[in-house]
């Protein structure tokens, strides 16, 4: 643990980073306690914006407007149709999670993984720099997607087709037998 | 001719049915005669590029891996598995077996289809079960082996499990009563796959001591033959190795006494599926045997010697007393692959290059002729809705030419010389007289020899009673005034090739041994020192 | 700026979106925490894709295609809940227990 | 394309070559023959295959059903065979060549055409036999419901054995062995409707197959010892008296082989089958089961001779004495039924056998010439018998003598050269028996004088064999051709395609004989000498008549007949004629056959066939697979364990000791909710301890 918090604050850079993942945390907090069904998942719009700002710190432009593009504009409306289809209660107050006793194991289960995680790599990278604002031009990953990693790339869209039918034919499949 | 021999056509040979697999299924399910042209189209196109395969091949040099893709093709580079696949003499006879009876068992399925009526399925199924028989045989990579090995079992489970028979089997001991085929399927596969996962294990083990000898970690089988041949892997460390392996291989073959799937799975299965389990997938154990077990643990082996030697012959008198004990014409026929086998597995015993090329040839015989006693078989059950020998007979009287190639199968499977069956026996016996020198078992394996020879007669003794009981006689009054549709077009064009292949190489064994006896001789020179 | 800072963050997010899909009811939420598990690896992607340095930018790659895999998911996700919710009107995970003991 | 078949004709090519230079021979043929004639030979093989199978798929079309094919094939055969006979007694032949069909290990495998004097006499023998017969079958089987199938099988037959009697090496003997092993089966069990026929010929093919492992294990243990299957690798071995691992197991291989020729051949205790095969059509009994196939374990024995004279005394010489036994055994015992039997082609087989087992005595007794040459003769008179009979049963539609009876003068062709088979059989000067017969006795006399001191029993029973066999036979001529008809149907002679046949081979009974007369003309012994030197090999043949056995054996025959005529002959039309001699224990012996084939039914095919291969099955349903299928049961078991466990013991426990252990008890059950979610954080759980774990290790 060489990190030192005062060195932390002396750079810029990590006031920015601060003030990303700040709300990209609390919004991910909210987003899995909300009682509120809509405000969850808008709650990980929020969350998933800030994961694309620290891409864009990173340097990673291209994903990060992947994420905007396909997340937050995409899945977002997907999520919100499929609450509303499926008549989720919208109000404040509905009971959208387990009670205490799923809860208590299950905090405990998710802090002792972050507690974990977050040792082993302060254990492993304590204190190594990146640089940040190398970016990372849109041409270069489409050059090497379109040569490289065409063959997963293809793949990748036969998925995607396939979760299309899929889909299709899933959402259209008549309830013959309902009990 | 270059792209054809640097390995492109043989994964076209390998590869050929799964895409022929792919395209059928999506071909809709009513266009039924495209569906079966289809599957018809792809694997003849194999069938030729495996007969091109054979013309091609290098006769003067069967002791080579030919037609290979390089060794340095890197395929799971984390584990340094290759698809490093090539044919040398030993694979090259099943290779051709393999492509050859998809295609037969294709014709035949043209208008014999077991219920419930599902072309597209049943060929789908048959192609990816020749993609995975031809993979196993060409492969050099013990992961690439395994997956192929593997990749059989599933389109055969469901073969069993969807088209099976559905009688009720009463199973003794537990008192189960249950549907047959779903019985048989899930034997075949719990018995299967508890095989091959300790002979995954002895894979394993051997990837990571190959380290020890090499440097790194290899699952190349020409690596860890050359390194096994001298001596790598000893000990307690290749004992369990070898037992993994053997439990692997023998469940496939099968061994007595890990032979109880079977009856089951063959009795169970559609006539095409009892075909290839017969005809091709029983090889992938043997095959394995010869070409894994052996050149890799050379010193194992001879330790196991006997033992797979008094397995094979116990399998031989066994699996005949069973025959004679039987009233179903299928568990017949199913048994007597028991004996069959072992004949094959006494020769891989003996660890000679004559008791090898007889385990070679016996396994291409048995899948001709035990190929065409299940088709004969299948089409008889077609007929008369019944397997129970009690209730046939006369068939020469009601089906003349179906009666003339039941016999011509049986008395090929009896082992008559100048029939292929004869040289796979005779030569296995003539290799337990004189097993490897090193071995220091010659009075065990004469023994073995003597009680192999009264297994002929055994053979024998079974065939003529099915002949009896099936073909001869009066007709049974049941069938008097029914009308028997004799062979059919169909029929004749899948059978016809099994004759006259079983014919050829009985006259000819060349077609087989030209290939088989350098390779054979090389492998034994390598792994006993000749 | 460290490496272990954005680590931090994406093992953060992630143990939030373990929680999530462990106390969640409604089948939706569920999916929304896994995709914010999705998101956590994302971020661990990029971040030693900037960290190596790595000329094929194999991270990045791949989180694009962990987001095209994700948008996937959620369509067929969505769409199995809405069979379920027809057959059953009801998107409470609680009651898909037919794996019971 | 050319390219693409090139290394595959290699393949080919290459075989051709290695064929032809195989043929040029190997080192103990002396004086190897070339021409014209002997390299075509294969052919005499080959014409009656290819027309067996001709015949199968094309015979219904022809004009004549297919017999214009069997026929011809085996007219060539006769032709080929005789041309052969006479340049092979005017230059002598020995040509042997081979096409190699494979490589085994260091192992050659070859099919290949002999023609040396052994082979040219089988040649002919078939050939001309066959050809009388596939003759008078025309007429026999004509109106048979599978007359062109019966011809298919015939020819299969006659190509069969041509393979046998051709073959230059084991395996080619073994396969010529089974062909005719099968087209006996088939032709046996011709009239499979009736499942006698039937059994009959699955007796007949397990029989052999029985001798015939003994077979494969005898020839594989000479192949591999001599690292050949050639004849002329196992003779050069022993001709020069090279000790190895050939005469370290010469015992065993020379008894293993002549168990198989035991079953062949006919010999006692393996001789059931053959009276049980007369259930076959006639020509069937006749050419198979009389002239041909049933000689070819004496032809095998001719074949292998020196290994078994074993003049160096390093190989299967002791197997000599075994030969001798059996085969006198065989001439004594199974000439005793013939006296007991009503069917005339029992009668006949029993004959036959007891025949047989005068040739097996003489190979024991080292005579090589003798055995073969009552071969020879025997093949001609006693198909002549069978194609008598077979007109006699043409003409009363029974096989039984009790329904014949004064076919005399209604039947004169049938009737005199029935006579002279008799003749030639009992051995009368001068037919044809007469000359082998005596030349057998002599050679055991000599044997006995020469140290083999078994001989000498041989030699007692083989004059009460000749007494025996004089006594049935006339015993069947009385009761068939003299007294009054008993039969219902309406007899006439047959037609012409049969009396020819009858005539013909009378002739050959008549002249067999005098192709070697001791002291006279001696040209058989040349004839099949050719090939291997036996005469420097001390075989015995008699330089002359050995005049007290002829005149004892020619004294024995003529009072048996004189007294079978008078047992049988005077009152002949009497219905229990048959019956006039019983001695009693003796002829219910006689009757049951020595209880042989009970024994056999009952000590090992019922026992077999029924218990034991029950019981195996029971092992493999109760126990073998009752062990997987119990571990699946098990498997159950312990999960339904468990389960109960779970709700009886540990909800017992919670009721009883409190709440510590229930709680235990709901956390385990708790377990197993169902929940997918509950699922994934154990799975996580699972993901942290190896995470921990990697750390700290």
């Amino acid at each position: 643990m060489t990190v030192s918090i005062s060195e932390f604050f002396r750079e810029t850079a990590n006031w920015a980073f601060l003030v990303i993942a700040v709300p990209t945390l609390y919004a991910g907090w909210r987003t899995v306690t909300s009682n509120n069904i809509v405000r969850a998942v808008l709650y990980l719009v929020v969350s998933l914006g800030g994961t694309a700002a620290l891409f864009f710190m990173l340097g990673a432009e291209f994903v990060g407007w992947t994420v905007v593009l396909v997340y937050i504009g995409a899945v977002i409306i997907l999520f919100l149709i499929g609450i509303m289809i499926t008549r989720a209660p919208l109000g404040v107050e509905a009971d959208l999670s387990h009670d205490r006793s799923v809860k208590a194991p299950a905090a405990l289960l998710s802090t002792v993984m972050f507690g974990v995680v977050t040792w082993a790599l302060l254990d492993a990278f304590s204190n190594e720099a990146i640089a940040p604002f190398d970016s990372t031009s849109t041409t270069e990953l489409g050059l090497l997607i379109f040569d490289r990693f065409v063959i997963p790339f293809e793949v990748v869209s036969f998925v995607l087709l396939a979760a299309l039918i899929g889909g299709i034919a899933l959402a259209r499949m008549d309830s013959e037998a309902p009990e | 001719m270059e792209w054809f021999e640097n390995g492109l056509g043989l994964s076209l040979i390998v590869f050929l049915p799964a895409v022929g697999a792919g395209v059928t299924l999506a071909i809709p399910r009513a266009r039924e005669s495209m569906i079966k042209w289809t599957a018809l189209i792809f694997s003849l196109v194999t069938l030729g590029l495996a007969t091109l395969l054979a013309i091609r091949f290098d006769y003067s040099a069967a002791d080579s891996h030919q037609f290979g893709t390089k060794i340095d093709t890197p395929w799971i580079e984390a584990i340094n598995a290759h698809f490093h696949i090539a044919v040398d003499g030993i694979s090259l006879p099943m290779v051709v077996l393999s492509t050859f009876i998809t295609v037969l068992v294709i014709i035949y399925s043209w208008n014999h289809w077991p219920e419930p009526h599902n072309p597209k399925l049943l060929l789908a199924f048959v192609l990816i079960l020749a993609t995975g028989m031809t993979g196993t045989f060409v492969a050099l990579d013990l992961v690439l082996f395994f997956l192929f090995f593997e990749l059989v079992l599933l389109p055969m489970y469901f073969m069993i499990g969807m088209w099976g028979d559905r009688g009720i089997r009463e199973v003794p001991v537990v008192n189960w009563k249950i549907e047959m085929r779903l019985y048989a399927s899930l034997k075949f596969f719990v018995f299967t796959l508890a095989g091959s996962a300790f002979m995954l294990l002895g894979f394993l083990a051997l990837y990571f001591r190959s380290a020890d000898t090499l440097g790194y970690r290899s699952f190349s089988m020409i690596e860890l033959s050359d390194i096994g041949a001298a001596g790598a892997f000893t000990g307690t460390f290749a004992f369990l190795v070898f037992f993994g392996l053997f439990l692997g291989f023998a469940v496939k073959v099968p061994m007595w006494p890990l032979h109880t799937w079977l009856p089951d799975a063959h009795t169970a299965a559609p006539t095409i599926g009892s075909v290839i389990l017969a005809a091709v997938l029983l090889k992938l154990g043997t095959y394995g045997f010869i070409r894994i077990a052996l050149p890799i643990l050379p010193a194992e082996a001879k330790n196991w010697a006997w033992f797979i030697g008094l397995l094979a012959v116990i399998g031989i008198i066994y699996g005949s007393l069973a025959c004679l004990a039987q009233t179903d014409v299928k568990r017949l026929i199913a048994y007597s692959s028991v004996g069959h086998m072992g004949f094959v597995m006494l020769g891989i015993a003996t660890l000679t290059d004559v008791g090898i090329n007889a385990a070679i040839i016996g396994m291409v015989a048995h899948g001709l002729i035990t190929g065409l006693l299940f088709f004969i078989a299948g089409s008889m059950a077609h007929r008369f809705h019944t397997r129970d020998m009690n209730r046939l007979g006369g068939v020469m009287v009601l089906m003349p030419k179906m009666g003339l190639l039941l016999g011509f199968a049986a008395m090929a499977s009896l082992g008559l010389p100048a029939l292929a069956g004869f040289w796979g026996e005779f030569m296995a016996l003539m290799a337990a007289f004189n097993p490897l020198d090193s071995l220091n078992a010659d009075g065990l394996f004469r023994t073995f020899m003597v009680v192999g020879a009264i297994g002929t007669v055994l053979t024998a003794g079974y065939m003529l009673y099915m002949l009896r009981n099936v073909n001869f006689g009066e007709p049974n009054e049941e069938w008097i005034g029914k009308e028997f549709e004799d062979v059919d077009r169909s029929e004749w064009l899948a059978w016809a090739p099994l004759v006259i292949g079983t014919i050829a190489i009985g006259i000819f064994p060349k077609i087989v041994f030209g290939a088989t006896n350098d390779a054979v001789i090389g492998l034994v020179e390598r792994a006993f020192g000749g | 700026m460290t490496i272990v800072q954005f680590l931090i963050v994406g093992t953060a997010l992630f143990s939030l979106g373990l929680y999530g899909v462990i106390t969640r009811k409604n089948a939706v939420l569920v999916l929304v925490s896994v995709e914010l598990m999705l998101a956590a690896v994302n971020i661990n992607m990029v971040t030693f894709d900037v960290y190596l340095g790595d000329t094929l930018h194999q991270g990045q790659i791949f989180s694009l295609f962990i987001i095209a895999l994700a948008a996937a998911e959620v369509g067929i996700g969505i769409a199995i809940i809405l069979m379920i919710y027809r057959n059953r009107q009801s998107a409470d995970v609680d009651e898909l227990n037919l794996m019971k003991g | 394309m050319i390219q693409l078949a090139t290394s595959f004709q290699q393949l080919i090519l290459a075989t051709a070559e290695e064929g032809s230079n195989a043929a040029e021979g190997h080192g103990t043929v002396p004086g190897i023959t070339d021409g014209f004639l002997v390299e075509w030979a294969w052919l005499i093989v080959v014409v009656p295959l290819v027309a067996a199978f001709l015949i199968a798929f094309f015979g219904k079309k022809l004009p004549l059903q297919g017999w214009e094919l069997a026929f011809g094939s085996i007219a060539f055969v006769g032709v080929y065979g005789t041309v052969l006979f006479f340049l092979n007694a005017t230059e002598g032949i020995v040509y042997e060549g081979t096409i190699n069909v494979a490589d085994i290990g260091s192992f050659a495998i070859e099919w290949g055409w002999m023609v040396d004097g052994l082979s040219i006499m089988m040649y002919f023998l078939v050939g001309v036999v066959g050809m009388l017969v596939f003759m008078y079958a025309k007429g026999y089987m004509h109106g048979d419901i599978r007359y062109t199938w019966f011809f298919a099988s015939f020819s299969l037959f006659a190509g069969g054995m041509l393979v046998l009697v051709s073959a230059p090496n084991l395996i080619q003997l073994i396969v010529g062995w089974e062909l005719v092993g099968v087209s006996s089966y088939l032709l046996i069990g011709h009239y499979w409707e009736d499942f006698d026929n039937v059994d009959a010929a699955n007796k007949a093919f397990m029989v052999n197959k029985v001798s015939d492992a003994a077979l494969f294990i005898g020839a594989i243990i000479m192949a591999v010892s001599v690292g050949s299957f050639s004849f002329d690798a196992v003779l050069d071995v022993v001709v020069h008296g090279e000790s190895g691992p050939l005469s370290q197991y010469a015992f065993w291989a020379g008894l293993a082989i002549f168990i198989g020729a035991m079953g062949k051949s006919a010999q006692f205790p393996l001789h059931v089958w053959l009276p049980d095969a007369m259930a076959g059509p006639t020509p069937v009994s006749a050419l198979m089961h009389a002239a041909t196939m049933v000689t070819a374990g004496v032809y095998l024995l001719g074949r292998l001779f020196p290994f078994y004279l074993d003049v160096s005394g390093l190989f299967a010489g002791d197997v000599r004495t075994i030969i001798i036994i059996v085969g006198g055994l065989t001439l004594f015992l199974t000439g005793l039924i013939a006296i007991v039997q009503d069917d005339i082609k029992k009668v006949l087989a029993y004959s036959t056998v007891s025949q047989l087992g005068y040739m097996i005595a003489a190979m024991g007794a080292g005579a090589y010439t003798a055995g073969l040459f009552h071969l020879f003769t025997h093949a001609f008179f006693k198909a002549l018998l069978f194609l008598g009979a077979g007109s006699l049963i043409h003409a009363v539609h029974s096989n039984n003598m009790s329904d014949m009876g004064g076919l005399r003068k209604k039947m004169p062709i049938t009737f005199w050269t029935f006579i002279i088979g008799t003749l030639a059989l009992v051995g009368i000067f001068p037919f044809a028996g007469f000359f082998s017969k005596d030349e057998i006795l002599a050679s055991v006399k000599y044997a006995g004088g020469d140290g083999q001191g078994v001989a000498n029993f041989i030699l007692v029973l083989g004059l009460i064999g000749a007494f025996v066999t004089a006594f049935y036979m006339a015993r069947a001529v009385a009761l068939t051709f003299f007294g009054e008809y008993k039969g219902t149907a309406h007899p006439h002679e047959s037609p012409k395609s049969m009396a020819y046949p009858l005539i013909g081979l009378a002739f050959f009974a008549i002249t067999a004989g005098w192709v070697n007369i001791p002291g006279v003309y001696t040209g058989f012994t040349d004839w099949l000498a050719t090939r291997v030197p036996l005469s420097g090999m001390g075989d015995h043949h008699a330089e002359s008549f050995d005049w007290p056995v002829l005149i004892i054996s020619t004294l024995l025959v003529v009072t048996a007949l004189v007294v079978g005529w008078r047992v049988y002959g005077k009152d002949a039309d009497t219905q229990m004629a048959r019956d006039r001699i019983r001695i009693p224990v003796l002829w219910p012996l006689l009757e049951n056959k020595y209880y042989i084939d009970d024994l056999y039914m009952s000590g090992i095919v019922r026992p077999i066939m029924g218990p034991f291969a029950r019981a195996i099955l029971w092992i493999d349903m109760h126990v073998v697979d009752g062990i997987v299928n119990g571990v699946g049961l098990g498997a159950l078991g312990v999960a339904k364990g468990v389960q109960s466990f779970d709700s009886n013991v540990v909800d017992g426990l919670y009721n009883a000791t409190g709440a510590g252990t229930g709680a235990a008890g709901t956390i385990l059950r708790k377990s197993f909710t169902g929940r997918v979610q509950q699922y994934a954080a154990f799975s996580f759980v699972g993901v942290i301890v190896i995470v921990v774990l990697f750390i700290i290790f």
